[in-house]
């Protein structure tokens, strides 16, 4: 059963420096109050996992906690680079990381394996591309039926998923709506799972086929409202698209970035 | 009756008039979704748009500014997870057509958007394959825009991180289950084709004003123009007031913070 | 796009002796009156494949229409034997059939592979039992990443593939709710697809994350309301549970099976 | 104080008291369908039970008939598809109770459900595998809870199917990412548990009014008793309440035909 915790006890408890986390959210439901609690505990060493650093990991990296990164889009959605991991990658600022890059598919698929607790994932994937000479965790299989060669990646499974959703219900199940990305796979796939969430409610509401996590197969349940801004939360609040065209200024500078870390992370308390 | 506009404005709808209503298109981010969803709103309006977020023939209002605003989700016939979107969806063969940009292209219609100079000491670190690899492979077939630069037209991309015809225009042939690949490329100044036999592009239409010397002089190779160059129909009057419309909407839309409940 | 035809004319159009069909449906909304009609244009030779054959397969293999059962359960839930399917496996009554037999995960990922335009699917399955000395098509592979032995199936790409549903809007998209199955695996994974739904609608009233397939992704829609029973359809009508221990009663002999067929498929048109 | 039972009632009830409220038990058609839901209106409010139909955390009113009656799913915390069941839930191991019925069980446990005489010309042919053959080996552990008769209990059976410990009791041994297997089986007899060493089913508990003899009677191999063999504690008089109910609504619910619309 899923134990509530403070999003401050939750991340203080299940996350670990040195830990593997994949926070997830495919643009929508983006856990940044977590990230910045993560932050603000100072959190080092961590392999993070995710299909799309986006902001939230530039911040994170910006801070210090990332050693390696796993990803397949690294780039500020609609607006450009992401200038902290660009700075750590070109530059070894404020160290050096290690990236180890996929296509989507295949971390699509590798999530969905990991769920289904199988060691690799099967695709038609990386025909003519240069990543696999440059990522030694894609091989290739040749399918015993039909002796087609098709590509193979390792599942995720990470020690500690971390996402955010609509609602908990008091019993700790879960619902997410919308875009739901890779959230319910990256849970499943993980060892521990923290869940923020806007609101914790009598009834999730759900209709029929809703994708819903019961409370048994999750760790933690916190609850962040406003916890994915400025990503968004369908039915709660949007994406704030101004402030993502703003970080591109933010983040371009080291002394900036800091600066904003120090006023809008360390400063503030959990979102 | 000679209408006013600019080289962007002439890419975008030279772009979106290659997708027809019967198409399902996989639209990435940025200059592709502009085209699509003008498309839409022009004489495609019931062109299936696929957003690799998971939503499924979405009708976004403005334009996104990411992949999955929650536009594409409120206008979507359903939204299904990622996973779903590129093992069903896409590779399992229902989208007809690819829709990309890129950082670089090169004579074969490869692209990379993950980095310049070398992989290990790059210049500069790009975004990443995201979801073009297969895109580039499972969709029947690809359709490019980009702007036209010598700095993105080269004649060898550093890193192929999604194939167009390879290297050595080859890299498709026998290959099961592969798609036709990049079938146009649209820039700011011109259309190209893949030849049919070598692969190499080739300027087959210039845009109207567009000389060969402003090509070349944006190509990283030594660009080959088809014997019969046509010149690309101009935009329509009402072609550009949907597309105008539309920025002007997006530009409302993503410049104000979005902070209050729904 | 979906083509809107009656029930006659879409089993005429689309479905040819010697075809491979999978008509599925997972105990809910299965294709009942879709079968009646095949019955009754005397479709033969088919290669039948479903999860569970159910009564609808019992009828059809008892009618003739089948050469070959691909399936992973063949029984009457809850009541015991499908005696026409029992028949013609020990007694070639009214001919022998071929059967190739599986485990439900097993074909749950034959079908997910088939959706997913795979030529086969991968888990971890079939240890220690003896249905891969039966099943010619049931393989082993190592995983090139841990040395894991997983079970390797080919996947399912039928022909033909036939569900029912709630309701189509006019420009043929599909809802399906309630037990969704492996319904919108069979119709991604057909070459051509019938669905029979309870009624055409303006609007299919579905939520942001519901089970809808796209008109573009369906061959032909049929209206046959009840054309699940007795099946049953969320939300339209319950199942007929009182019919299926009936059923017991009437297939156990081929004179009262064959009486059964003629008064209520042969005598009655399309459902 | 003696209550009246049946054997099927001392069966059902032993069952239920089997699975505790933190199981996440997927549950088979028929018997241990009537003992997990026994178990959910009795002792274990908060068991999770799970068909393979796609119902996660189901809490029907009536005994389904089939694996996926309406009452399952409207029951539901949510319905999820069938592939993603067998994937996500049972392979990904979220599933700590597999709970099997059979028509065939020998002394290592291992089960028959596909036929009895010889697989190409068969005597009887059964169902088939099902849900089983996986439920088997990626649960962390299986009950079986099957009628005893000889016809039933084999020495060996004629196929397996499902397996327990295999044709030597050895057939876990050293296969990674594999549950325990059966560590209970329950009977209208008896209870029997694997030997720790051996695997081979032994006698643990022999329910009230049953003696050696009538177990050794029904068994068709050379049946072990435990050296500590004790005897099932009896029904209370709410378990049998409950049963009964249950079974009552159950058969009025499965006789009457349903045709109305809801």
């Amino acid at each position: 059963m899923a134990e509530f915790l403070s999003l401050q006890e939750a991340v203080s408890k299940h996350i670990n420096n040195g830990d593997t986390v994949a926070m997830e959210g495919f643009t929508h439901l983006i856990p940044f109050a977590a990230g910045h609690e993560i932050i603000r505990q100072e959190k080092r060493d961590l392999t993070l996992i995710r299909m799309t650093p986006d902001l939230v990991y530039d911040q994170m990296i910006g801070a210090g906690c990332a050693k390696k990164l796993i990803f397949s889009w690294g780039g500020n959605p609609g607006v450009g680079s992401l200038h902290r991991l660009r700075d750590a990658v070109e530059k070894g600022w404020p160290h050096q990381i290690e990236i180890l890059e996929h296509s989507h598919a295949a971390m699509a698929n590798a999530y969905e394996a990991g769920a289904a607790g199988l060691p690799l994932a099967v695709l038609r994937g990386y025909v003519g591309s240069d990543l696999p000479k440059v990522n030694d965790q894609i091989k290739f299989i040749e399918c015993p039926f039909t002796g087609e060669r098709l590509a193979a990646v390792p599942s995720v499974r990470p020690d500690v998923a971390v996402i955010h959703a609509q609602r908990a219900d008091r019993k700790g199940n879960v619902l997410i709506e919308g875009i739901v990305g890779i959230q319910k796979e990256v849970v499943l796939a993980a060892k521990r799972s923290i869940v923020t969430v806007e609101e914790v409610v009598d009834d999730l509401g759900a209709s029929v086929n809703a994708c819903v996590l019961p409370s048994w197969a999750i760790t933690a349940i916190a609850e962040a409202p406003k916890g994915a801004k400025p990503s968004y939360a369908l039915g709660y609040y949007d994406r704030d698209n101004a402030f993502y065209k703003d970080w591109d200024g933010i983040a371009r500078d080291r002394d900036t970035f800091q600066a904003w870390l120090k006023e809008n992370v360390f400063e503030k308390g959990a979102a | 009756m000679s209408l006013e506009f600019t080289s962007s404005e002439m890419m975008s709808v030279t772009a979106a008039r290659a997708l027809t209503n019967d198409m399902t298109c996989f639209v990435g981010i940025g200059l592709p979704s502009e085209a699509a969803n003008l498309a839409r709103l022009t004489h495609a309006p019931d062109v299936t748009l696929i957003y690799e977020s998971g939503t499924l023939q979405t009708k976004p209002d403005v334009l996104p500014l990411s992949i999955g605003d929650g536009e594409l989700c409120e206008s979507a016939l359903t939204t299904v997870s990622v996973p779903e979107m590129f093992r069903y969806w896409l590779q399992g063969g229902h989208i007809s057509v690819g829709f990309l940009g890129t950082a670089q292209i090169d004579r074969f219609a490869n692209l990379n958007t993950t980095l310049i100079g070398d992989y290990r000491e790059p210049k500069v670190r790009l975004p990443g394959g995201g979801g073009a690899p297969e895109i580039a492979t499972n969709a029947k077939e690809v359709f490019i825009t980009v702007k036209h630069s010598k700095r993105t037209f080269v004649k060898d991309v550093d890193f192929v991180t999604t194939v167009g015809f390879g290297r050595d225009g080859k890299a498709r042939d026998n290959v099961p289950h592969i798609g036709r690949g990049p079938t146009v490329v649209i820039t700011d100044l011109c259309i190209l084709k893949p030849d049919p036999e070598t692969k190499e592009l080739v300027v087959t239409s210039l845009h109207p004003n567009v000389t060969r010397e402003d090509v070349i002089e944006a190509t990283g190779w030594d660009i080959r123009f088809a014997d019969e160059l046509v010149t690309t129909p101009a935009p329509t009057a009402r072609e550009l007031d949907v597309l105008r419309d539309l920025k002007a909407r997006t530009n409302a839309h993503h410049s104000s913070t979005q902070s209050g409940q729904q």
